[in-house]
């Protein structure tokens, strides 16, 4: 005999698909984020390669499904701590963080964010924009509650006797003196799909990154892109407030130091030239790239559309050689070409197109939950002979790029091949009921 | 009845994009005028030039259509379909001299929320130029 | 009966409270022209979305007995499921309510609070005008066949099979050729590990033959394939017995793989067949055999490995070719070290996490990677261009292609016979690329491996083993499924037959009755989305849901 | 060979064809215009025996309900049929075969450079036999007869597009000396074998009929630019349509038009009395029965770019409303949208069951 | 109907007819007997009339109570108010009688619903034919306004079964407006039910005049008209008799069905004869065509004519619509009259004489469709052996 419900660790694309799948089979899941709202990476992309693609549009849908389906239980703010048990019997101890904010009452109108005095800048917004102590990460975020961020709440920090958010809700629905939680579930297997992290350029200083404004992360110019980002869509460089006539984009960032191609990147940086030409027609944007990726079928086309006509592509012969300086309030780019000539690039932006790494928790995650990581620091799946989705530990399942890095589709084929593990052993040989049909139907 | 015109603007939206897009417009309060009046298709393929047309007898001072960008379709294609029929319907309205400007189809995506507000601002100045709807006042439609 | 409804506005706290007046839009409700004949009865209420809120509304609809309900709140996208399930509980058939978005689009896009209370009252009343032309809709359950046919014999569809097959769950596999295993059964290894290729499969082909839930049809191919989702009746054509097998299954599994492109076609690679030049599945093949060796029965002193063959023509890169050409002069050097292995490629495409550390370990067995700007082949003298570098030539005893991955031929038959699209490569197309990777148009036909796109064998698995999840979780031994409820339909009086619906739906819903000569909606495929109708010129389509005259109501009455 | 060459007028020779044709067993029945040799009066015959053949007139200028329209009734057809149409109803029919409403199978496609024809009035007159003769000899010399209908005096697609056989008429010179019958496709060769004739392998060249066409183009921008509604608003529109009865006879005899039932007739178009009421309050008073101009702006939308130009819904519409220009002249701006020609080709795809990606953009 | 005792009221009308029914329209609005009026308008291009319902005394004005042609046929308009059941506004309309027989008979099928519709007859003194209207607008209104004021038919301006109309005069309308036989400056109002007496008293209008000499020239009219009616029509038929004879009259028809869509008593949404129903099967077509040697099209015309006799020439109203509508001039009307008085003679109906009097067919309705199938049968086949 063995527990029928499913723990899922992670909310991006991989856990909220693998989630609607096990809902549609008719088991209960418990979908534990660490945020305080679900959708993972790919809702900070405006749009999503190859077909470009909003990605709200198409993220949205799934968020909402999960949100409103009853067999699901979305846990925010919250981090596996423990796992008793084996395969088909796990106990899983869940840390749910205060929210100060009760999910029940919350109507998501906002009236709490205005009156609160902090102010401090975004992380999630990659940090290019504000928000208040009490605050949901974007616009249009799911779940839409606030949450209240006890380091630099007045109160909660002890600074001074604040209140205004809880005078400010019609509903009572702040409560600062909510208090985190533990919970226990009962669980018959455990798929983590924790995501992955990126690689943090900083450690590279000829890049830069830090040092000259122009020079941005991947994921801070998809911020600084989309339409619902901290400037609107607007592309402006950060303190110079100058809109960039040229940029450059430097792929392979971090490979050589982590020792594998991330399969993603080239696809990203096409997509970003794309990105800067539509909105900046007259810009001039070069990829310094190296290998270029595009394995799946469909990605030759997306770079052929680009190559040239939105992009002019240097190849650059050595990582370590190329150096990015200060220039005025432009950059320089120096590296050496093809045939190993040294060359110079004036630019006003570079964007780093750095490698994916483990999520940060990862190694944490792999302790609490007894399972292994491969040499690079990513989960290890079982199997020598060809890869799976069985992690070293009977009952417990990866997915998507804590896997390993990988396109938004791979994420989605390991979800549900983790999925299908799962019902395999899971045995779903009882019929499924009407409301889990219709409950799938929804969105 | 003599103060500012405002205009009705009837707008048929599909509920994956440009209907979110207007949603995300409201939840981040962006102002835009009464005029617009959004309704719910499941996508802009549904809309079939005689619901437009019926909207613009009936004394709609502006028909918007709001359907997913090209290639966004929740439905894969119906807005290929949709821009067509919107096309040849604006093609009759061309030939007869019917101010088609009265027709607008738009791209509106679902975190589109400020196009969606800025369509709506402009089209309602763009219509408040052109006045009234003619078909209001005639009796033999 | 005389319709009675119930109008409802939620204060959203200050949502709606403070920014409509929600009074003003109290009395207007019963003066409302044309409605003389209809009671509205009209109510406000703190928060109706709140667990009071359910409550209150429950007992108010059962108390009154409301025949219609329009609820003015917010968007439909937070609580239209929210109010319709109250409906339900309540006994009023849900799509006998309206919500009307007073908060997204009035309330919170102006200032004016007159304004904004004008456009809800108008709102309203086109809702309730809309509400009154809406009908009763019921969710319909259909009985289904959990069993899977999987159609192409290789690892995808092996690997499928095994996934798949249980006690409640027959599988059908059906292969074309005369045995299992496919292609990489004759492999001597597997990508990335290398480890034992051959055996591997041959463990999985026992595994299904050994499985008495899963029936082998060797030599078959599929004839004729209808139905949806959870009820697919097909016919396989079993080379030599003379009549025709009927099944019906649940879901339908594609795998039929890929085939490598001739690189004798491909423009600056002369040779002819007296010429030591091979394709890696020839040279997979003499390793698996008798090893690899010349013509004359020499081994090879140099061998030169070409990457990208024919990628420019095909238009795209097969992603598993860097692989194995790494892997083919592994075979060469594990054979002699001595063996010259020099490979010309353009891009190192290295997807994987493991794939770099495979790249370094080529290196180290002294295969020499020239990254080449252009190459061109004559015989077995290679002229090329290292990037950087001047165009030179060197002469070598063999050369291994690395054509590109293509379909299989028949691929397009079987796209045409089961109604799903191929993609502009002539691979099967997804249902959506990035978010539903294995499914189809339609829904219950999934396609895995490399019928799906150029793939190794584990991702080959991999695709397999994420259909077998969605299989899994759909189609349920004893279960049902409940199809989308707001269809489309068909009045049989008004179709002409024209076939335009057939056309522009997306999703094979509409099929066509040759004995009536008009189309028709399988209700259980078709996804509501309302297409045919837009192009309908007969009048002969109606959307639930959505049908003309509730739209013609909402739009005209909000015009008032 | 790919033409034939009769020693007589091309209405004679018309006739001859059809003889063989019938004759020789190649077709089981020939469809074409007859009129009764007592009464004078025309009707469409599916002549099965050669005697019927005494009365038929293929190429009389008369048309009483588009012949693209009777055919679709009468195919598939099991067996083959030879038909006799004018330029715009092999387009019509052509249309409906794109719908569905008919099929090319076993029908053999005769049609000519059209003249024109008589309005009907005209055509049931007393004097009408008369006015034949010089007909045939006008039209020949690519004069644009006096009397013909407008919609004809104004068509510039008087040459078939995709017939089997040509025979060459309005505009063609020399074709009074003899009847020239192009062979367009195999078909028409091998149903024409043991034809008595003059052989040759000319064929067919627009050239000739080029100054009939320039004639035809001047005619119709005369008759557009006359026309009220042409870019005149929704006044204009209302002027023009304002005496429409609703009788709906412009669909019901439009050969595009293929609806069982329109939908304008349909009950998504009945309203209630509190509707009537709303729209009085709003406006003061309202036409019944009401929704005249949106019949008319819906076939459009429906159907404008399939328009072949045949004139029928002018023809009988009892009030006189101009009713086929006004479809024309919107239809030649639909149809140029997707560069589609109604009727040019089967293979021709119809607009709105195909797309482009890449098209338009947003629009308004 | 012609009860002795009746009363009237004069109607002042000095500036002629039409504009003291317009004054008397108005004063029914402003006096709020009634919320709105249907009557005939003249449409912008001044070339036709459309029925309009409005609720503005001043848009009077441009109405015109007897318009000189009947572009659509009252009842229709009626209907398409009324179809879907009653509504709260009452309304005043102002319809021929032959209209107004076409209610009638419409009310009785359940397409016109009459609780608050309140019609208003007049005595009328024929139409124009729709062509000719169009084509001289200017012209058919002076002919019009000129037999208005002499209250007399001119045959040459009028339909031809205007000219023959028995039904000119009072019908079962609510209040009925006489005009025969009284001078040029006034006319009768004369209530007609209770709904019409309402009407005037609460207008205040009291109804002391005589209506004697009014109803006496009525029944002289009547009677001469009914000679030259029974005339007219033995002829109409006398060219009807036998298949020939319908082949013969029939023979210019184009099967457009204008005759159909224009007939206020055929309310079918579909006709029959457009339905999937009467479609035949290609093959057997053609396998007809070459038995008999030929075939002729547009085909089943005598079907379609007899077929849609056998549906309604109990309920035709001789309203003429029909003719009006033919684009090759088939004298529709006259030969449906001539069936409308045989087969109401048989039943002794009289269509739309008044809203009790029950459909003598009613029963027609079980069995319609094997009805129809005869009469198609019959006429097809001996249609057919006429090639």
């Amino acid at each position: 005999m063995h527990h029928e419900n499913v723990v899922v660790v992670g909310a991006g694309l991989a856990g909220m698909k693998a989630s609607l799948l096990l809902a549609q089979a008719g088991k209960k899941v418990h979908l534990v984020e660490t945020l305080p709202l679900i959708g993972g990476k790919t809702i900070k992309n405006e749009e999503s390669f190859p077909n470009l693609e909003c990605s709200t549009c198409l993220v949205a849908p799934i968020q909402q499904a999960v949100l409103q389906n009853a067999d699901i239980e979305t846990m925010t703010l919250s981090a596996v701590e423990k796992i008793e048990g084996d395969k088909g019997n796990f106990t899983v101890t869940v840390k749910k963080a205060a929210r100060y904010v009760k999910v029940a009452d919350c109507i998501g109108c906002g009236m709490c964010y205005e009156p609160c005095p902090v102010s401090v800048s975004n992380e999630w917004e990659e940090n290019l924009g504000e928000r208040k102590a009490i605050y949901v990460p974007c616009a249009g975020s799911l779940p839409n509650v606030p949450t209240v961020d006890p380091e630099h709440c007045l109160k909660l920090s002890g600074k001074e006797e604040c209140n205004a958010c809880v005078e400010a809700c019609m509903f009572g629905a702040v409560n600062l003196e909510d208090e985190d939680e533990t919970v226990e579930i009962e669980a018959g297997a455990v798929i983590v799909a924790t995501g992955s992290g990126v690689f943090d350029v900083s450690a590279l200083p000829n890049l830069g990154y830090g040092e000259f404004p122009g020079v941005y992360t991947p994921f801070e110019f998809e911020r600084l892109f989309a339409s619902n980002g901290p400037t609107l869509g607007e592309l402006k460089i950060r303190e110079t407030e100058k809109v960039p006539g040229k940029i450059a984009i430097i792929h392979c960032v971090g490979r050589k130091e982590r020792g594998y191609c991330s399969g993603v990147c080239c696809m990203y940086s096409f997509k970003f030239a794309h990105f800067l030409k539509k909105k900046l027609p007259e810009a001039s944007v070069y990829n310094l790239h190296s290998d270029i990726c595009v394995m799946d079928k469909s990605y030759q086309k997306f770079f052929d559309g680009v190559n040239g006509t939105h992009s002019e592509m240097l190849y650059n012969s050595s990582m370590e050689e190329l150096k990015v300086t200060g220039d005025g309030d432009g950059v320089k780019v120096t590296y050496l070409d093809e045939a190993g000539k040294e060359n110079e690039l004036d630019v006003d932006m570079v964007i780093l197109a750095a490698a994916m790494v483990p999520e940060e928790g990862a190694s944490g995650l792999a302790e609490v939950l007894g399972i292994d990581l491969d040499a690079l620091g990513f989960f290890k799946v079982r199997g020598d002979d060809v890869v799976s989705v069985e992690s070293s530990r009977e009952g417990i399942f990866i997915a998507g790029t804590a896997e390993g890095p990988k396109d938004s589709q791979s994420s989605v084929i390991q979800a549900e091949a983790a999925v299908g593990k799962v019902l395999a052993f899971l045995d779903s040989c009882r019929p499924q009921t009407a409301e889990a049909a219709a409950a799938d139907r929804q969105g | 009845m003599d103060r500012e015109f405002t205009p009705r603007i009837t707008a048929l939206l599909c509920k994956w994009c440009s209907y979110t897009g207007a949603d995300l417009a409201g939840t981040s309060r962006l102002q835009y005028p009464t005029s617009i009046i959004a309704m719910k298709v499941m996508c802009s393929s549904r809309v079939d030039p005689v619901l437009l047309i019926k909207a613009f007898l009936s004394g709609s001072d502006g028909v918007l259509l709001g359907g997913c960008h090209p290639g966004d379709c929740h439905y894969e294609v119906g807005n290929y379909h949709a821009r067509r029929r919107f096309a040849i319907l604006k093609g009759v309205f061309d030939t007869l001299g019917l101010e088609s400007e009265r027709l607008k189809l738009s791209w509106i995506s679902a975190s589109e929320g400020p196009k969606f507000a800025q369509v709506a601002n402009e089209y309602t100045e763009e219509i408040k130029k052109m006045g009234e709807n003619p078909s209001k006042k005639k009796m033999f439609l | 009966m005389k319709a009675k409804i119930g109008v409802y506005v939620c204060e959203c706290g200050p949502n709606i409270g403070q920014t409509i007046d929600i009074p003003k839009v109290l009395e207007s409700i019963p003066k409302l022209e044309g409605y003389e004949d209809i009671e509205l009865v009209p109510k406000s209420f703190g928060l109706l979305c709140s667990p009071d809120g359910k409550e209150h509304l429950k007992k108010e609809i059962t108390e009154n007995g409301y025949t219609h309900l329009v609820i003015a709140a917010c968007s439909p996208r937070d609580h239209d499921a929210t109010f319709m399930n109250v409906c339900k509980e309540a006994g009023l058939n849900p799509y006998l309510y309206k919500i009307i978005n007073i908060r997204e689009h009035c309330g919170w896009i102006i200032h004016d609070k007159d304004a904004a209370t004008d456009k809800a009252i108008q709102y309203i009343r086109s809702g309730i005008s809309r509400v009154l032309y809406q009908s009763e809709l019921f969710e319909r359950q259909l009985e289904i066949t959990p069993d899977v046919l999987v159609i192409g014999g290789g690892v995808a569809g092996i690997e499928a099979a095994l996934s798949l097959a249980c006690e409640d769950r027959k599988v059908y596999l059906a292969e074309k050729t005369g045995e299992l295993g496919g292609k990489a059964a004759r492999f001597s290894s597997l990508l990335p590990r290398q480890s034992q290729g051959a055996d591997i499969i041959k463990q999985k082909i026992e595994a299904v033959e050994a499985n008495e839930n899963i029936l082998v049809f060797l030599n078959t191919e599929l004839e004729s394939s209808i139905g949806f989702l959870g009820n697919f009746e097909v016919v396989l054509d079993c080379d030599g017995d003379e009549e025709k097998t009927d099944l019906k299954v649940g879901a339908i599994i594609v795998a039929t793989g890929y085939r490598m492109s001739d690189p004798g076609g491909q423009s600056g690679y002369e040779y002819t067949d007296a010429d030591e030049v091979y394709t890696s599945l020839e040279i997979e093949r003499m390793n698996a055999g008798g090893g690899i060796a010349l013509r004359s029965g020499d081994k090879p002193g140099s061998v030169a490995l070409i990457h990208c063959v024919g990628r420019q023509e095909k238009g795209y890169c097969s992603r598993i070719c860097c692989n194995y050409m790494m892997k083919i002069g592994g075979y060469f050097k594990g054979h002699s070290e001595a063996t010259q292995v020099t490979e010309f490629f353009f891009d190192m495409c290295l997807p994987h996490k493991a794939d770099q550390q495979f790249f370094d370990k080529s290196v180290g067995l002294g295969i020499d990677f020239k990254r080449v700007k252009t190459i061109g082949l004559s015989g077995t003298s290679v002229e090329f261009t290292e990037i950087g570098g001047e165009q030179q030539e060197m002469n070598f005893d063999m050369v291994v292609l690395a054509s590109a991955m293509e379909p299989p031929e028949g691929t397009e038959a079987l796209a045409a016979l089961l109604e799903i699209d191929l993609d502009e490569r002539g691979f099967f197309k997804e249902a959506h690329q990035t978010t539903d990777p294995v499914a189809t148009s339609i829904d219950g036909i999934f396609v895995v491996g490399a019928s799906q796109g150029p793939r190794d064998v584990s991702d080959s698995m991999l695709l397999a083993q994420a259909a077998a999840g969605r299989i899994r979780s759909q189609l349920i031994p004893g279960g049902k499924i409940v199809p989308e409820v707001k269809v489309s339909e068909i009045l049989e009086a008004y179709c002409t037959g024209c076939r335009t619906c057939l056309e522009v739906c997306g999703y094979g819903a509409i099929y066509f009755d040759d004995q009536k000569g008009i189309s028709v909606v399988n209700e259980a495929v078709c996804r509501g989305c309302g297409n045919c109708f837009g192009s309908c010129p007969s009048g002969a389509l109606r959307t639930k849901h959505f049908t003309n005259r509730q739209l013609f109501r909402e739009v005209t009455e909000a015009l008032k | 060979m790919s033409s034939i060459n009769l020693d007589m007028s091309a209405p004679e020779g018309t006739v001859a064809l059809l003889r063989h044709l019938l004759g020789s067993g190649k077709v089981s029945a020939v469809l074409a215009l007859r009129k009764s040799p007592d009464t004078g009066a025309y009707d469409i015959g599916l002549i099965a025996d050669e005697a019927g053949l005494d009365n038929a007139a293929p190429v009389d200028p008369v048309m009483l309900a588009n012949t693209g329209q009777i055919l679709s009734s009468l195919t598939p057809a099991k067996k083959p049929l030879a038909v006799v149409l004018k330029p715009c109803e092999l387009r019509g029919f052509v249309e409906r075969v794109k719908r569905d409403q008919g099929s090319l199978e076993n029908v053999l496609t005769i049609s000519y450079t059209c003249g024109g024809v008589f309005p009907l009035e005209k055509v049931i007159g007393e004097s009408f036999a008369d006015a034949i003769p010089g007909y045939f000899k006008r039209v020949a010399s690519g004069e644009i007869v006096e009397g013909t209908r407008e919609a004809c005096r104004g068509c510039e697609r008087f040459i078939p597009s995709s017939a089997d056989m040509t025979i060459a008429m309005a505009g063609a010179p020399g074709s009074t000396a003899g009847c020239c019958i192009y062979l367009n496709t195999d078909r028409a060769r091998e149903l024409a074998e043991g034809l008595e004739g003059k052989q040759s392998d000319d064929e067919f060249d627009p050239a000739m009929t080029r100054e009939l066409a320039a004639k035809r183009t001047a005619e119709k921008e005369k008759i557009f630019s006359s026309l009220t509604p042409a870019g005149g608003g929704l006044d204009a529109l209302i002027e023009v349509f304002g005496k429409c009865v609703g009788c709906h006879g412009c669909g019901r005899v439009c050969p595009i038009c293929y609806c069982l039932l329109c939908d304008f007739e349909s009950r998504s178009f009945d309203y209630d009395l509190p509707y009537f009421e709303k729209e009085l309050a709003g406006k003061g008073a309202l036409r019944l029965p009401p929704d005249t101009i949106f019949f008319h702006l819906g076939r459009m939308t429906h159907m404008s770019f399939s328009c072949v130009g045949c004139g029928l819904c002018s023809d009988v519409c009892p009030v006189g409303i101009p009713v086929a220009h006004i479809f024309k002249k919107v239809g030649e701006h639909t149809a140029s949208l997707f560069d589609y020609v109604a009727g040019r080709d089967v293979e021709e795809a119809i607009p709105v069951m195909v797309f482009k990606e890449e098209e338009f953009d947003e629009l308004g | 109907m012609s009860d002795p005792e009746k009363q009237g009221a004069g109607l002042e009308a000095a500036d002629g007819i039409k504009s003291a029914v317009r004054d008397f329209l108005r004063k029914a609005l402003e006096n709020s007997a009634a919320d709105a009026v249907l009557v005939p308008v003249r449409t912008p291009a001044e070339d036709s009339y459309a029925w309009i319902l409005t609720n503005d005394p001043n848009l009077l004005e441009k109405a015109s109570p007897a318009a000189p042609t009947m572009p659509v046929q009252g009842a229709k308009a009626l209907k398409s108010l009324t179809r879907k059941g009653e509504g709260t506004a009452r309304v005043i309309a102002v319809m021929r009688p032959c209209e107004i027989r076409a209610a009638m008979e419409l009310f009785k099928l359940n397409q016109v619903h009459l609780d608050n519709i309140t019609l208003i007859s007049y005595d009328c003194v024929g139409a124009v034919p729709l062509q000719d209207y169009v084509g001289d607008p200017a012209g058919s209104e002076e002919r019009f306004d000129s037999m208005l004021e002499a209250r007399k038919t001119d045959a040459a301006a009028v339909k031809p079964v205007c000219r023959i109309c028995v039904d000119f005069s009072l019908v079962d309308s609510d209040v009925h407006i006489g005009l025969m036989g009284l001078a040029g400056e006034s006319a009768l109002l004369v209530p007609n039910s209770e709904k019409g007496q309402a009407l005037l008293d609460t207008m205040g209008i009291a109804c002391e005049a005589d209506v004697s000499g009014w109803m006496q020239a009525v029944s002289e009219l009547k009677a001469e008209r009914e000679g030259n009616r029974s005339e007219a029509l033995s002829a109409t038929g006398a060219g009807l008799q036998g298949l020939d004879g319908l082949s013969a009259t029939f023979a210019d028809c184009i099967g457009c069905h204008n005759c159909q869509s224009v007939c206020p008593i055929c309310y079918c949404r579909q006709c029959y004869f457009d339905s999937e129903a009467a479609r035949q099967d290609p093959a057997a077509l053609l396998d007809t065509a070459i038995a008999r040697g030929g075939m002729a099209f547009p085909g089943n015309k005598v079907m379609f004519h007899t077929g849609r006799m056998a549906h309604m020439s109990l309920s035709c109203v001789s309203c003429g619509q029909c003719t009006d509508a033919c684009p090759v001039s088939i004298p529709v009307a006259d030969i449906f009259s001539y069936m409308a008085r045989l087969t109401q003679a048989t039943f002794e109906y009289v269509a739309g004489r008044n809203d009790g009097e029950p459909l003598p067919l009613r029963q027609f309705k079980e069995d319609e469709v094997e009805k129809v199938h005869e009469i198609v049968k019959g006429a097809e086949e001996e249609e057919a052996a006429h090639e």
